[in-house]
């Protein structure tokens, strides 16, 4: 078992390296450069001059990355050139804001989505699920985007039960009244994604209850004499869910990457906001430090996801 | 051999079952009749989709009464089966009657341990605790001859052999010494060698137990070995019962014949074997009078066979249906090599 | 000459394993097999499950590659792919599999199932395939209204008559059957086994015939190999095998056909359960201490065994001394 | 002994054309054809297809009379005119543009977005699974080891960057970049099936037939998958409309003078807009919705006729 | 209140005029005192939180810790000024210069103090020159005119510790500095100038940090220490500030006890105000209210607008030379594509900016006469007539001066095809729209210009490409210049100004421009005069054509009173208070 997730883990560093090395390109490549952007009159192109040389912005690229690989070694992501801050600082301040809001959606679209999907899985076919499904349906038909933008203007505004920006009250102070504050506003986010979530969730479980339902071995359990209810419990619900349960390292990465649009609409201050500005701003060091942290989260999601699966499933355990 | 009354502990009495499609009902087991008795093991034998699983899934109420249709009597040891409701039947269902299925693998909760899956047919039957279960499951292992119980319990499904699952089946269904063991063709997926050793297993705990063994299969073989009884099944209805000597020595429908004829034997090793012609009409196709057999023995008059064909008792416990049998014979009994070829 | 020669075939399967995952073991699904097939004739290979009867059928039509060992054909060793295309190997040798409906295409209608081979092997225009292709239907005993059906539309048995025509339509030499009727219910696996044996019958075809039912290998070969844990245990024909059995396993295995015989049938079971004391009373004996059977000795003109060194030596001896006297 | 197939047969030349055409009139229905009854059995379905078919033509025709430099102009006067006029009869953004106009052209755009990315991601997709999923070992290692790399660049972040570097992109461009990105998932789903489907029996027929290889994956294998692949691009399909759109929302989709649902639809980012300028964003959301319900709702038939298929194959087993 | 812009006349258009102060009516109550103030700052990004004005590079980050400072735009501020952004005692600091010794002496008062109640002391003043001028500095603001301050060439190089052409006649701890400079500039009277740095750095406080980390250490992101009338109680990294009063403020109480300012996206911000979440937005002269929200904001009851000329402008640049390297300086090239003044004209004529700004200003912009913004009344030349549509002159100007039509285009004079390109910024939806307008003027006058990329430029793009000493691809461009508080612009337009990106230089210009900083520009009426010759040379030229200014504008909640964002009002933050205690 630990030789096969440290085995996993060294096939992952060649990908991170090529990741890295092609990120860094990439950022390399966006046109213009972090200072133009912010261009001042006052500021003379000499000065602008000395600030590439001393960020070292006119070396080429192989020793630049080098640099950033030496300095990545010493937990040094560089500074951002726009937030005059290093980039752990400022990944750690919006990546706290992004995680508790990817959580607190994860912990949602499953408190939604499992007993939906197996409550549509158990009365397939009748009334209950054809609810579900139609439900299922609509909400993968809208892009998500629209259901933001939708649920911002209804909840944020006409109704203002959410704050709408930001990810916590100016005035809040004390643990208790931050804690709510935050919560306060990642309910609406989180609620909207959650509900978008759930859809594959749904389809999924349901599915795999109905699976379950025909199988060989609830038929077993039939011939048993155990009862139905006691058969969902023991067989269908285990056997469905935990696959499921499984997949959660994937969904982390994909709820990341859908913060994109959450954040860019509730103005929340996360990774994904960030990312934005960044790309607006050509801040190289937080563009390559954020698809490469990207990168890796989504290989840690698979590595979690296989584990987790090798965990619950004892047809894969390795022995 | 006549048996008393008392020994029938499951007698059923013109089942049938129908199966909805596209809305209406076709019957893929009809009018069945059959008795069990203690110590016996009565096998049923016919073609793939002569209905033989479905009858053994009717007696074990494991239809969905939303898409099926079954009617007649089923009385196990003085209930009517077919008027339990879901909870009597789980009373019965793994206490009274134990069932085998035909694939060990999927049969089998591949997410379990096979300790879990055997004492759960004992957490609904008996009052033991599960110091006593495991003790039990323990001696269910060795009695179906694992040779290292302890750490096979401990395993999951995909870690044993076929042979293996099916004996953790084969413990599943005796755990709680039912009367009646249902096992659905067994041994079709396992080699020679297992199958012998399954069916040795599973004639030892009917010793052991008393009970009474439905044994389903296509192995006239098996039946052969192992059988007490013989019911002979054909398009869902019964063709033919009778005793395993009766049924293998003076076999008299024609099914029951041509099945016989068609086996490899020593004694035709460098003949052509004989093939019945056409297949097992599938449900819709199912005819609803007369013969069902008729079509796939076409060189015998139609007048041969009775228009509402029952069940005839030439010997005590012999039954044939149809008196058709009378006037069978081979076609090349009577012509020289016509119709050994069909499709 | 024979038709097609196996010289100790070997086929293994890497097993991976460790930190590296390297190979660190191997399956010996096929480890020194040696038998030849004449023509005309029809050699069963039996054993049980995972013996590496499959492995070894597909070792020799060019499915599985061989690890070592030649199969000659004309004269070439056609485990290289080179010769198999230089021979058109795939022309004279064609294979019949056990799952009738998986080994035709469901998606293909029955005209171009069997005139796959045809196209490949022998350019025929539009027309002439055709006919070829509604002869070998008449030749299997099918209507020419299959011509335009998909293969779910037949049963088991028709399916594996399809199977056949596909089979003998480029007119092979050799075709090896692999279990052709073990799924199929008793009166349609007559129909097949009929059927085989009339077309052998018709084309002087081989057959490499696999199977573990000892019944249907008894009625259908003249020679048999019994295989056992990737090794062939005991060869001899039908005679040798079925009546004097002198491997363990053999015996065993032949003990364990469920007799039709209700008379008989304590007897059988009395004797099925001796030869099983036998068994493992003298299983060590009959394997090495690898667990795989010993080398195959000649006990006469037809019959090698692999007996243990012991018992081996009291026949070489004998041989030797026959060899002697003449 | 020794016969040849002709001596074996009493059927010659002859009787081919009475054989044939007894042939023909037994012949099975093709797939299309039953998956054409299905749509006729299921009214909601066939509905739905009637939509997308009948607004795909209108749309694509459509815009082929519309002048689209002149569309786009600028039109002082009619900035943020209200629907319902006879002018613009769906109202006009914020450049005076009828958004009915842009609708039509803004619908083929995304339209043809989502099938050039559709058809050239699963097209490179399906062969990738294919052959990955067919040749196995090797091969199959190295293309696995090149589709885990893929699946852990986090995909919208590369694409935003890609879509920055590159200075004179348009429709095209944007499709082949997205392309690059959306052929994992197919591939996948590809080289699962066929890695099973190479196991069966009629592969190693055809190999034995004398079949080779690419002509085994492509007309062995993928028509007995085609229905897997009908399914999954029907549903990509559905998804890839989405993904163009999101980009435009978030402000690198397609350039500015080309209009797309997305862009339509990111007049919404102002969340006055949805209520004082609904009609610049209510109508190409709408026709999102309605689209993607319907190419789902076509999905969802086909799967189940592939699904009844499969079953009725395995009934007479 | 008064509003400055009341008076238009020939130069500009008519513009809706918005008043530049607020008062709400009734009496300011405890009840709304003791709440808090919420300010909005219209932003789309998370702001960086650089406090420091020294450090910081952008204009959020001015605005959050704006009451840090006791007006807009002077966090930690050293001066008081007039309406024209003269320098006047009465801040912290007085300034005193001396043009004969080449000194500028700046005073601190008695009770300067910083928030956290320590001095503010001599070295404090000088210190932000040597944050500038450090040479690891992350500062953006060193420019070649503090090359003026002596000993600073030598610091900046890294060749001194120090800079030399400090002083402190009482000492590093005391009140007084005197800057020795080589030469002297009249511009050094006016805040915003660059000589004169115009706020103060905690030099005790940052301690033993190094200049190159300052701007990412908690002293200046967490728990920075200010001068003004306010401290600050919280910062929410990039989200909102909030602040309480600063008992050690020197100049008047403030009133309210709390202020929050919050980041509001722009798509966001009319619905945050129709839903009252703030009372103003952020920014002072130069709050950025988008003005096509303004016809959705002017409906609400609730607020009343209030607005400023802002301290910038846009304009349409060509490109009619390059930039010599070696030299540094912008040189004509008298054969390039835009070289002919005609034609730059003709094509100002052409477009009717009057239109564009009506139909997108919503009222709030309008046509630009001039390269000097209206808020700087005593050097901005109202007269000068700019270029109001005319098509009939364009079309005139072009024929005279050779620009044959052949076919659909107009041919350069030689005879050869003229294709002209337009490079503009991605931007809002509106003002792209303006783009297509303006081509489509352009090709009405039988002009053939194209975008550039065929499209708006992505922002760096369009910059990397326009800022090469030499460039092709972009004939015309479309910019905009935001000002500082004094409105000097030979960075932008000077022989030797990078800014210069169209790289228009004459003698002529180079002499009015010298003039403005010359020692005749100590007497304000020769510079105000200069000022106004050099606008009327720079429309004579078209070699940058003016196009729109605007109002820097925000509603203003009914509850607030003494809003007012007057340069003069140099107590912005202590004379603001509250009628309630919410947003009304
Ligand atoms: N759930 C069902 N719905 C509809 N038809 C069914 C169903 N189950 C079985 N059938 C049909 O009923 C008939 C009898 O099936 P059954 O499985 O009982 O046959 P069997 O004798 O057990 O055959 P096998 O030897 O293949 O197991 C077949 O024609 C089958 O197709
Ligand atoms: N591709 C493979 N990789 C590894 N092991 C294999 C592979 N194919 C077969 N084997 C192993 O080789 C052995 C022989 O398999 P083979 O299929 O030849 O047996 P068989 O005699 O045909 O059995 P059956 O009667 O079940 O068909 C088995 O133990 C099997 O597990
Ligand atoms: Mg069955
Ligand atoms: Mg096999």
């Amino acid at each position: 078992m630990w030789k096969t997730i440290l085995r996993r883990i060294l096939i992952m560093i060649p990908e991170l390296i090529i990741l890295s090395i092609l990120v860094f390109l990439l950022a390399k490549a966006m046109p213009g450069d972090p200072f133009t952007g912010s261009i001042n009159p006052r500021a003379s192109q000499a000065q602008i001059h000395h600030l590439m040389q001393i960020h070292g912005l006119y070396d080429p690229w192989y020793q630049q990355y080098w640099n950033w690989v030496v300095h990545l070694f010493h937990g040094d992501l560089g500074m951002s050139y726009e937030y005059q801050e290093p980039v752990v600082d400022l990944i750690k301040q919006r990546g706290a804001n992004t995680l508790w809001l990817a959580l607190f959606t994860m912990v949602l679209t499953y408190l939604i989505g499992l007993p939906l999907g197996i409550y549509a899985g158990r009365h397939e076919g009748k009334f209950q699920d054809t609810l579900v499904r139609v439900y299922t349906y609509v909400t993968m038909s809208i892009p998500f985007f629209v259901v933001l933008v939708i649920g911002i203007w209804i909840f944020g505004y006409a109704l203002n039960w959410f704050p709408t920006s930001g990810s916590i009250s100016a005035q809040a102070s004390g643990l208790g009244e931050t804690l709510i504050s935050r919560l306060g506003h990642i309910i609406l986010p989180g609620l909207l994604g959650a509900l978008f979530g759930t859809v594959n969730i749904v389809q999924y479980l349901r599915s795999e209850v109905i699976d379950a339902k025909h199988s060989d071995y609830v038929r077993t359990a039939r011939s048993k004499g155990v009862p139905m209810k006691d058969i969902y419990r023991h067989h269908i619900f285990r056997n469905s869910l935990l696959p499921i349960a499984a997949f959660a390292g994937y969904s982390i990465t994909g709820l990341l990457g859908g913060s994109i649009f959450t954040e860019m609409v509730f103005s929340y201050p996360g990774m994904g906001l960030l990312f934005l500005n960044a790309i607006n701003y050509r801040d190289y060091t937080v563009i390559t430090a954020l698809v490469l942290l990207y990168g890796f989260l989504n290989l840690m999601g698979t590595l979690l996801s296989d584990i987790a699966l090798s965990i619950v499933d004892p047809r894969v355990r390795v022995e | 051999m006549v048996e008393t009354k008392s020994d029938q502990f499951l007698r059923i009495k013109d089942v049938s079952t129908a199966f909805k499609i596209n809305g209406q009902y076709y019957d893929a087991v009809s009018d069945v009749s059959l008795e069990v008795n203690h110590d016996e093991i009565l096998a049923i034998v016919g073609e793939s989709g002569c209905g033989k699983s479905t009858l053994a899934t009717t007696i074990m109420g494991l239809h969905d009464p939303e898409e099926t249709k079954i009617s007649g009597e089923i009385d196990f040891e003085g209930t009517d089966l077919l008027k339990l409701d879901e909870k009597g039947y789980n009373q019965i269902r793994g206490a009274k009657i134990g069932m085998i299925f035909q694939d060990p693998l999927s049969a089998l909760n591949p997410l379990k341990r096979i300790e879990d899956q055997i004492q759960e047919v004992m957490v609904y039957h008996t009052k033991m605790d599960e110091k006593q279960r495991h003790a039990r499951v323990i001696e269910l292992l060795n009695e179906v001859g694992i040779v290292d119980p302890e750490r096979t319990a401990h395993q999951f499904p995909h870690q044993l052999s076929g042979g293996m699952r099916q004996r953790i089946i084969i413990a599943i269904a005796i755990a709680c010494k039912p009367d009646l063991i249902i096992a659905d063709e067994p041994t079709t997926a396992l080699d020679v060698t297992i199958q012998a050793q399954i069916l040795d297993v599973l004639r030892d705990i009917q010793k052991e137990n008393h009970a009474g063994i439905i044994l389903i299969t296509h192995d006239l073989g098996v039946v052969a070995e192992t059988a007490d009884r013989v019911a002979v099944m054909y398009a869902g209805q019964i063709v033919e019962t009778g005793s395993a000597a009766q049924i293998f020595n003076e076999p008299k429908h024609p099914y029951t014949r041509s099945l016989l004829r068609s086996m490899p034997q020593r004694d035709n090793e460098n003949d052509d074997l004989y093939v019945i012609s056409g297949m097992v009409p599938s449900l819709q196709k199912m005819p609803k009078d007369g013969d069902r057999f008729a079509p796939r023995i076409p060189w015998i008059p139609v007048s041969a066979h009775e228009a509402h064909p029952t069940m005839h008792e030439l010997e005590p416990g012999h039954m044939v249906r149809c008196t058709c049998y009378q006037n069978f014979y081979f076609p090349d009994q009577v012509k020289e090599g016509a119709g050994n070829e069909s499709n | 000459m024979s038709l097609i020669e196996i010289k100790d075939l070997k086929v293994h399967y890497p097993i991976r394993g460790g930190f590296w995952n390297r190979v660190v073991d191997n399956v010996k699904a096929v480890d020194g097999v040696t038998f030849d097939i004449e023509a005309g004739e029809t050699y069963g290979l039996v054993g049980e499950s995972g013996s590496g009867k499959s492995t070894t059928a597909k070792a020799i039509i060019g499915l599985e590659k061989a690890t070592s060992g030649t199969v000659t054909y004309k004269g070439k060793d056609v485990t290289k792919a080179e010769n198999r295309r230089k021979l058109d190997y795939n022309h004279d040798v064609q294979m019949i599999f056990q799952d009738s409906l998986s080994s035709l295409n469901p998606r293909k209608r029955i005209e171009d199932i069997i005139a796959e081979p045809l196209r490949n092997f022998e350019k025929l225009d539009k027309q002439a395939e055709k006919l070829r292709v509604l002869q070998l239907l008449d030749i299997v005993g099918l209507d020419a209204d299959a011509l335009y059906k998909y293969p779910h539309q037949f049963s088991g048995g028709q399916r594996q008559r399809i199977g056949v025509a596909r089979a003998v339509a480029t007119h092979p030499k050799l075709i090896i059957a692999d279990e052709p009727v073990s799924a199929l219910d008793l009166s349609v696996q007559a129909q097949v086994l009929n059927f085989m044996k009339k077309i052998q019958r018709d084309f002087g075809i081989s057959y490499l015939f696999i199977s573990h039912d000892l019944g249907v290998v008894r009625h259908m070969c003249n020679n048999i190999a019994i295989m056992n844990r990737g090794r062939i245990v005991e060869v001899g024909t039908r005679e040798d095998i079925y009546n004097e059995p002198m491997h363990i396993y053999t015996k065993r295995l032949l003990a364990a056909i469920p007799e039709t015989n209700v008379n008989h049938r304590k007897e059988h079971r009395e004797h099925r359960l001796e030869i099983e004391k036998i068994y493992q009373e003298q299983q060590q004996k009959y394997y090495d201490k690898d667990g795989m059977a010993f080398p195959l000795v000649k006990v006469s003109p037809t019959h090698s065994v692999a007996l243990p060194p012991e018992e081996a030596k009291k026949f070489q001896q004998q041989a030797e001394n026959k060899e002697v006297n003449v | 002994m020794k016969r040849d197939i002709e001596d074996a047969t009493s059927i010659s030349e002859a009787d081919l054309e009475k054989l044939t055409k007894e042939a023909n009139q037994e012949a099975t229905p093709s797939a299309a054809k039953i998956m054409w009854r299905e749509f006729v059995a299921d009214k909601p379905a066939l509905i739905s297809l009637f939509i997308l078919i009948v607004f795909i033509l209108f749309v694509i025709i459509a815009s082929m009379f519309i002048d689209v430099p002149k569309m786009m102009e600028t039109n002082i006067m009619g900035y943020y005119a209200k629907p319902f006029t006879p002018e613009y009869w769906l109202g006009a953004d914020a450049g005076g543009r009828s958004i009915a106009k842009e609708l039509v052209v803004g619908s083929r755009n995304s339209i043809c977005i989502a099938i050039g990315l559709t058809i050239i991601s699963s097209t490179f997709g399906i062969c990738w699974g294919l052959v990955s999923g067919y040749f196995g070992g090797m091969v199959d290692l190295a293309m696995q080891r090149v589709y885990d790399f893929m699946m852990i660049i986090p995909m919208l972040m590369t694409i935003i960057v890609i879509v920055t570097i590159i200075p004179h992109y348009n429709a095209i461009t944007l499709t082949l970049i997205l392309s690059i990105f959306y052929w994992m998932g197919t591939s996948r789903l590809i080289r699962s099936r066929t890695l099973s489907e190479s196991q069966k029996d009629y592969v190693a027929a055809s190999k034995t037939s004398g079949t080779g290889n690419l002509k085994i994956i492509f007309r062995e294998i993928m028509p007995n998958i085609s229905s897997l692949i009908i399914v999954d691009t029907t549903l990509s399909f559905a998804e890839n409309i989405g993904v163009e759109t999101g980009l435009s929302f978030l402000g690198f989709g397609l350039p500015m003078g080309t209009p797309s649902l997305g862009t339509l639809i990111a007049n919404a980012n102002d969340p006055e807009n949805i209520t004082g300028y609904w009609w610049t964003w209510l109508p190409a959301a709408v026709e999102i919705i309605i689209l993607c319900l319907s190419i789902s709702y076509i999905g969802q038939v086909m799967r189940r006729t592939t699904n009844a298929a499969q079953r009725r194959g395995q009934d007479k087993k | 209140a008064c509003s400055n812009s009341k008076s238009s006349n020939s130069g500009t258009t008519k513009h809706i005029s918005l008043p530049a102060s607020y008062t709400g009516s009734g009496k300011a109550t405890t009840a709304g005192n003791n709440s808090t103030l919420k300010v909005a700052e219209v932003n789309d990004a998370p702001f960086a939180g650089i406090s420091s004005p020294t450090l910081s590079t952008n204009a959020e980050d001015q605005d959050v810790f704006a009451p840090g400072g006791s007006q807009w735009g002077a966090i930690d501020g050293l001066f008081n000024v007039t309406k024209n952004y003269k320098i006047i005692n009465g801040g912290l600091a007085n300034l005193k210069l001396d043009r004969k010794a080449k000194t500028a002496t700046i005073t601190l008062r008695k009770d300067a103090k910083w928030s956290n109640g320590s001095k503010v002391t001599a070295k404090d003043v000088e210190y932000p020159y040597e944050i500038i001028g450090n040479k690891n500095t992350t500062s953006q603001q060193y420019s070649s005119d503090f090359a003026a301050i002596k000993g600073m060439a030598a610091y900046h190089a890294g060749k001194a510790k120090t800079i030399s052409g400090f002083t402190y006649p009482d000492g590093q701890k005391g009140r007084t500095v005197v800057i020795h400079f080589t030469k002297m500039s009249p511009s050094m009277q006016y805040l915003g100038n660059s000589f004169i740095w115009q706020s103060v750095e905690p030099y005790e406080y940052y301690g033993k940090t190094p200049i190159s980390k300052l701007a990412s250490s908690p002293k200046v992101r967490k728990n920075p220490i200010f001068t003004g009338p306010y401290k600050l109680d919280k910062v929410v990294q990039g989200e909102s500030t909030s602040w309480s009063p600063n008992k050690y403020y020197y100049g008047k109480k403030p009133q309210i006890k709390n202020i929050t300012i919050q980041v509001v996206s722009s798509n966001n911000i009319v619905a945050a105000f129709k839903s009252k979440k703030y009372d103003f937005a952020a920014g002072g002269p130069n709050v950025v209210m988008p003005s096509s929200q303004y016809p959705k904001v002017k409906v609400l009851k609730d607020y009343t607008e209030t607005g400023i000329p802002a301290m910038g402008y846009s304009y349409f640049g060509f490109n009619v030379g390059h930039m010599n390297t070696k030299t540094g300086l912008n040189v004509m090239d008298k054969n390039s594509k835009m070289g002919n003044k005609n034609l730059r004209r003709a094509m100002m004529y052409a477009v009717n900016v009057d239109a564009v700004a009506k139909k997108f200003g919503n009222g709030l912009s309008w046509r630009a006469n001039t390269l000097i913004p209206p808020t700087f009344k005593n050097v901005y030349d109202s007269k000068t007539p700019g270029f109001k549509y005319n098509m009939k002159k364009a079309k005139s100007l072009l024929n005279k001066a050779g620009y044959k039509k052949q076919g659909k285009w107009r041919t350069d004079p030689n005879g050869k095809k003229l294709v002209i390109h337009l490079g503009a910024m991605t931007s809002s939806a509106a003002t792209e729209a303006t783009y297509q307008y303006y081509l489509q003027q352009w090709h009405k006058a039988g002009l053939n210009v194209k975008m550039t990329t065929g499209k708006p430029m992505e922002m760096n793009s369009f910059y990397s490409t326009i800022q090469k000493p030499k460039q092709n691809k972009i004939d015309v461009f479309l910019g905009a210049w935001s000002t500082s508080s004094e409105p000097t612009p030979t960075q932008i337009y000077g022989v030797d100004a990078p800014y210069n990106m169209g790289h228009f230089a004459s003698k002529k210009n180079t002499q009015l421009l010298n003039s403005l900083n010359s020692n005749k520009a100590w007497n304000a009426k020769y510079r105000a005069q200069q000022f106004k010759k050099w606008q009327r040379y720079m429309n004579s030229q078209a070699a940058y054509g003016p196009e729109q200014f605007n109002l820097a504008w925000t509603p203003v909640n009914h509850r607030v009173k003494g809003y007012d964002v007057n340069a003069q009002n140099n107590e912005f933050w202590s004379n603001l208070s509250l009628t309630a205690a919410n947003p009304k």
